[in-house]
């Protein structure tokens, strides 16, 4: 790969096996900054692990992944997470849970105040500001753990799978938000799901990731307007095309 | 589960990975490291006695408290005491936990009887073995029944308390599955039930011997003439304390082997058992 | 230290929960003295010795309220073998105790001097419930007997038994102490209780029959008591000492005397016991006989004996040392400023008067 | 739902500490409440009927039968003459401080045992073993050591409260899931801030149920002590004089104030706990039973 210095996410042959399985192997991507890419695969392809490498919650693997130019020794600031099961601190209220997020950010109190403020407004939670996470729907609380994950005004925010246990009309009209703010924040975004039609929807890019052992099998480009027409042809060829990927046994890419 | 906090407190430090020499070091370090801390206190008793820091009747030295546990043994009065307690506990053990076993059958069937008895009941858990010593000395004297009428309270109610915690952990979702087969209340209870409740059942003997190990000590410190606790009881009064000491080291012994035996026990019943009724 | 604040904050919120705990420091001016035996009534007291006496009419109070020294007077229910314990933890710095538990202290390495003796040829009860057929030792045989052990009543009682052929395991021995072991006497837990003048008290009741008092059996088959103090205090407050010991003589001088006779066992019955039980106890003639506080031959020979006893019966482990024991000179200055180096006659080793 | 009576929790001996958190029985937190059931109140009713009926009929002649008259009589006499106020009074006052001593070490050592893998190797099995032993073995010990008075008593409760305090504290800690800790790392959680941030909010519930234990067992030591440790006053001592004095009917009311007190405190606990805890998320009982 060339060294040029990138303001994206840059992923270099990175192999990672627990013990003697092998989970991922030889994975080389690159993400522009800005962009946001869905990675899509069945469970067991490693795209979870994947990501907890970007985010430096595991470092143990070979081959290089640079934010930034930076390597990636251990999580940091820049790079923000959002868990499927919200993580939230059930002794901490949506407000409070947000500004925990800002423990170790070199602001002022004041300026912490107005940045928790704001992201409360960015994910359309006034009001909830002192309900504590067991008083909050699933809906709200993946809310709450989006503006926890954007505080900080990270350079990349990782989801895994966030929507994954939402029910399908409350997983849609997030997925809008999301979008939403990715248009208003402009930073790159990494969506790890299984649901091939949110990875269309939301990603400039899809890359298809196949399990034993884990490995890139395609990237396909989607270039639609947002926000993308479900009915569009090309929306629904490509989101055919993908799903026929899965059912055929995987095919080994270049 | 449980090392993972630990283990991210250390990762969060980011400590570079050893070589292999140092990891050698550090596993016989880590195998040797539950024997540092007796180790150290035993080296500091002996070193305490020798130097004379301490007054021997303070603290007698740790060769004279063997000396005394020797004679014990040879003398076979550590023989003689010890099967006097352990028959003293278990008869307590037995009687406890079989009341306990059916007084809480007894409670977890009928919410009827369970209405009636359970709040006498907790009245009475309320007041400790402790408290009902004056008046069982008063009632039946300072002999045998004193020790067994006391375990077997002591016994009976972890025992009643984890029978009726068995019974209602039995998920619904298996008595109405048992229902739709048309199973009989007695073989709901026999089949369904009884299976669930096992492996509470097993905590439950476990910790009524504890507390019947820990009232039977109590006992005989207060009110007999044979016996482990006795043993304790008479060094004190002779002023010898090496011989209060081994009897402490006895007791301790003897209650820590067995509760590690019956920890096994449970273990393997429970081991038996899908994890989802742990 | 990383976990500093931590801990500051929960020591902070679980002190305020802390009431303080009464370790005040012992005022080098505070006389602490032990009895070995549990005290009755309100304020408790007890009785049977000039020692009862001394405590009772304040004697020491008023020697010492001059010179602002507090004097503390601690029973403990554990008689004998709880001294000790108060020994070894130095929360006490004299103390009326008998023959045998001292010599266990001593055996274990308790370092202290005997100054006098505070009531000597004293006897060794036999209680039964009213009904019982126990009428004499030999009954005793296969019977649930109630025994402090470790105090001076076990190695006369041993003796005793050993008189009648009879051997301690012969007997199913309970060991209470002497209020556990009166309950059980009234409530027929045990057959018979082997106790001291406590045993009156269960007589007037009408709830135990005395069946045998020791002493008819001769002088060798009594128990003696008498005052320590410990070598520390005695080598820091030598003069205090000899002041306690002249103080105490008095006491014993006028518990001696039988024209009092009558106002001690009044004084006594404080502790519970009724005057005519303690009339009972002390025989007409006989103050002068079991107060006195001399270390003669016979208070000697009679502690070598227990020494002895103590080994044979296994209740210590190695001999011990009872000559340089006895520190007298204090009782001798006493009785030279009290002038009554001829109040008490002392005895010889087989207890008969001597000179 | 289980519907079973708090009162297991107070009965059951602490949990090892050995790493290995007991789900089956001891973390039970859901409490919900009964109807109050009068059929509960029949039998206690009857047995005293029964009891009033048999001693009218022969008892008051001293002795073993008392009649509730005596027993109320002697209550009122107690309390009034303040000898309950004294005996009560000295008992929870080193009650107290028993308590207060043993907490604090007790979460010292709990915290230790529960952060570091090293304590709880080095220090672990010691504290089990430790904890095998009936605490009234180490009585004539103790009282050699610190002799018959008050400290010996309140060194005694201290090592009561104690046990419970460190083994639910260093179990709380085991428990705290591990999604936390990473929740927190990704925000660059010092160690410190983890430790007073995330893991002891987590493990708090756990340590309440500590303190809870702590406080009834530590009730239990103070008659305990108050038997064998037998000098100055305490509701224990009024339990045993009546005893030996052979007066049931101080024996009933020691009984009867002993169990008063006794579901006193574990009432306070309880309310002390639900305040604790309840606003800030009752979540984490659910989730973490």
């Amino acid at each position: 790969m060339t060294s040029v210095v990138s303001e994206g996410v840059d992923i270099d042959r990175v192999s990672k096996h627990y013990a003697t399985l092998p989970v991922l192997d030889g994975v080389s991507l690159r993400i522009r900054a800005g962009e946001f890419v869905s990675v899509l695969g069945a469970s067991g392809c490693g795209k979870s692990t994947l990501l907890r490498l970007i985010a430096g919650l595991d470092t143990d693997h070979s081959g290089e992944i640079r934010v930034a130019g930076e390597r990636v020794r251990d999580t940091s600031l820049q790079r923000g997470i959002v868990f499927q099961d919200h993580r939230l601190f059930p002794w901490l209220t949506a407000a409070q849970n947000v500004l925990a997020a800002l423990r170790n950010a070199p602001l002022s109190l004041a300026e912490k105040r107005r940045a928790v403020a704001e992201h409360i407004a960015l994910v359309g939670l006034e009001g909830f500001e002192n309900a504590y996470p067991h008083e909050l729907s699933g809906g709200m609380a993946q809310r709450v753990a989006i503006a926890r994950g954007l505080v900080n005004r990270p350079r990349v925010l990782l989801l895994d799978e966030p929507f994954g246990a939402l029910d399908a009309q409350t997983r849609g009209r997030l997925q809008n938000e999301l979008q939403r703010i990715w248009q208003h924040e402009r930073i790159t975004m990494v969506l790890v799901t299984h649901d091939v039609d949110e990875a269309i929807y939301l990603g400039d890019r899809v890359v298809t990731m196949a399990p034993r052992p884990g490995r890139i099998e395609r990237i396909a480009d989607v270039n639609l307007p947002r926000p993308r027409e479900r009915t569009d042809p090309r929306y629904v060829a490509l989101r055919d095309e993908l799903l026929a990927g899965f059912a055929q046994s995987p095919i080994v890419q270049p | 589960m449980s090392d993972t906090v630990i283990l991210h407190l250390e990762a969060a430090n980011n400590q570079i990975p050893t070589q292999t020499q140092t990891r050698r070091w550090r596993a016989l370090g880590w195998a040797l490291a539950p024997w540092v801390l007796p180790a150290a206190l035993f080296a500091l008793w002996w070193l305490g006695c020798e130097r004379g820091w301490i007054a021997p009747q303070i603290l007698p030295p740790p060769a004279r408290v063997y000396a005394t546990f020797v004679e014990l043994a040879q003398s076979g009065d550590l023989l003689h005491n010890t099967l006097i307690s352990l028959q003293r506990v278990l008869c307590g053990f037995v009687a406890g936990t079989l009341g306990g076993l059916l007084l809480g059958t007894a409670l977890g069937l009928s919410r009827t009887f369970e209405a009636y008895v359970l709040p006498s009941f907790n009245a009475i858990v309320q007041i400790p073995v402790l408290g009902w010593l004056p008046f069982l000395l008063l009632l039946v004297g300072v002999g045998e029944p004193l020790k067994y009428i006391l375990i077997a309270h002591a016994a009976l109610v972890p025992a009643t308390l984890s029978t009726l915690q068995g019974f209602r952990n039995v998920p619904v979702t298996l008595l109405e599955a048992s229902r739709v087969f048309g199973y009989t209340r007695w073989q709901r209870i026999v089949h369904v039930v009884l299976p669930c409740a096992v492996p509470t059942l097993a905590t439950g003997v476990r910790l009524a011997f504890t507390k019947a190990w820990l009232a039977l000590v109590v006992v005989e410190l207060v009110a007999s003439s044979e016996g482990l606790g006795y043993l304790i009881v008479y060094g004190r009064q002779l002023f010898q304390l090496d011989l209060v000491m081994a009897a402490v080291v006895i007791v301790g012994a003897i209650g820590f082997a067995i509760n590690r035996a019956l920890d096994a026990l449970e273990r393997r019943l429970r081991r038996g058992l899908p994890s989802a009724f742990r | 230290m990383s976990f500093l604040r931590l801990f500051r904050s929960v020591a902070i919120a679980c002190a305020c929960g802390l009431v303080a705990t009464t370790a005040f420091a012992d005022k080098p001016a505070t006389i602490r003295i032990g009895v070995a035996q549990q005290g009755n009534g309100d304020p408790p007291t007890f009785g049977g010795s000039s020692a009862a006496t001394v405590q009772q009419q304040q004697l020491l109070e008023k020697e010492f309220a001059a010179d602002g020294i507090k004097v503390e007077w601690l029973f403990f229910k554990g008689a004998g073998p709880a001294v000790n314990e108060a020994l070894a933890d130095k929360s006490i710095d004299f103390a009326f105790q008998g023959d045998l538990p001292s010599i266990l202290g001593r055996a274990n390495g308790l370092k202290t001097r005997i100054l006098l003796e505070s009531g000597v040829r004293v006897g060794v009860k036999i209680g039964v419930p009213p009904d019982s057929d126990v009428h004499s030792i030999k009954d005793l045989k296969g019977k649930r007997v109630g025994l402090f052990r470790g105090t001076n009543l076990h190695t006369v009682a041993d003796n005793a038994l050993a008189k009648n052929g009879l051997e301690e395991r012969e007997l199913r021995v309970i060991n209470l102490d002497t209020a556990s072991a009166l309950a059980a006497l009234a409530s027929k837990g045990i057959d018979a209780s082997i106790n001291d003048y406590h045993l009156y008290k269960l007589r007037d009741q009408g709830l135990a029959r005395i069946i045998y008092e020791s002493q008819n059996d001769g002088p060798q088959f009594t128990r003696q008591a008498h005052l320590l103090v410990t070598d520390d205090f005695e080598h820091a407050h030598p003069d205090i000492v000899q002041r306690v010991v002249t103080t105490f003589v008095k006491g014993a001088q006028w518990s001696s005397d039988e024209a009092n006779r009558q106002a001690l066992f009044k004084s006594w019955a404080r502790s519970g016991v009724s005057e005519s039980s303690w009339n009972a106890e002390f025989p007409p003639g006989t103050l002068k006989w079991r107060n006195s506080p001399l270390v003669d031959a016979f208070i000697v020979a009679r502690y070598k004996a227990v020494a002895q006893d103590a080994l044979k019966l296994k209740l210590i482990r190695q001999p011990v040392q009872v000559d340089g024991w006895f520190e007298t000179r204090y009782l001798d200055n006493a009785l030279r400023t009290l002038k009554l180096e001829h109040e008490w006659t002392p005895y010889d080793a087989a207890g008969k008067p001597l000179g | 739902m289980a519907r079973f009576t708090q009162t297991f929790l107070s009965r059951n001996a602490p949990p090892r500490c050995d790493c290995e958190v007991d789900r089956g029985v001891n973390v039970e937190l859901a409490k919900t409440r009964r109807l109050p059931d009068l059929r509960g109140f029949v039998l206690p009713a009857l047995a005293f009927a029964i009891w009033w009926a048999v001693s009218a009929i022969h008892g008051g002649k001293g002795g073993l039968l008392v009649t509730p008259e005596q027993v109320w009589h002697t209550t009122w006499q107690q309390v009034t003459s303040g000898a309950l106020a004294k005996a009560l009074g000295a008992s929870l006052a080193r009650e107290a401080s028993g308590f207060a001593i043993g907490t604090i070490l007790g979460l010292a050592l709990g915290i230790s045992l529960g952060l570091s893998r090293l304590a709880t190797r080095m220090i672990g099995p010691s504290f089990d073993t430790f904890k095998q032993i009936s605490l009234f073995a180490w009585i004539p010990l103790i009282s050699v050591w610190f002799g018959l008075g008050d400290a010996a008593k309140v060194v005694f409760l201290s090592l009561a409260a104690l046990l419970p305090v460190a083994a639910h504290t260093c179990d709380g800690i085991h428990a705290v899931p591990r999604s936390y800790v990473e929740a927190a790392r990704v925000f660059r959680y010092t160690r410190r801030q983890l430790v007073w941030h995330v893991i002891l909010p987590a493990a708090l519930p756990s340590i309440f149920t500590g303190l809870y234990l702590a406080l009834i067992y530590s009730w239990l030591a103070t008659l305990g002590a108050e038997y064998l440790l037998v000098a100055g006053s305490g509701i224990g001592n009024t339990l045993i004089d009546g005893s030996e004095n052979f007066r049931m009917d101080l024996v009933l009311f020691g009984i009867v104030v002993v169990g008063v007190v006794g579901s006193l405190l574990s009432g306070l606990a309880r309310a002390a706990e639900r305040a604790v805890l309840k606003r800030r998320g009752g979540a984490l009982l659910k989730e973490n039973v």
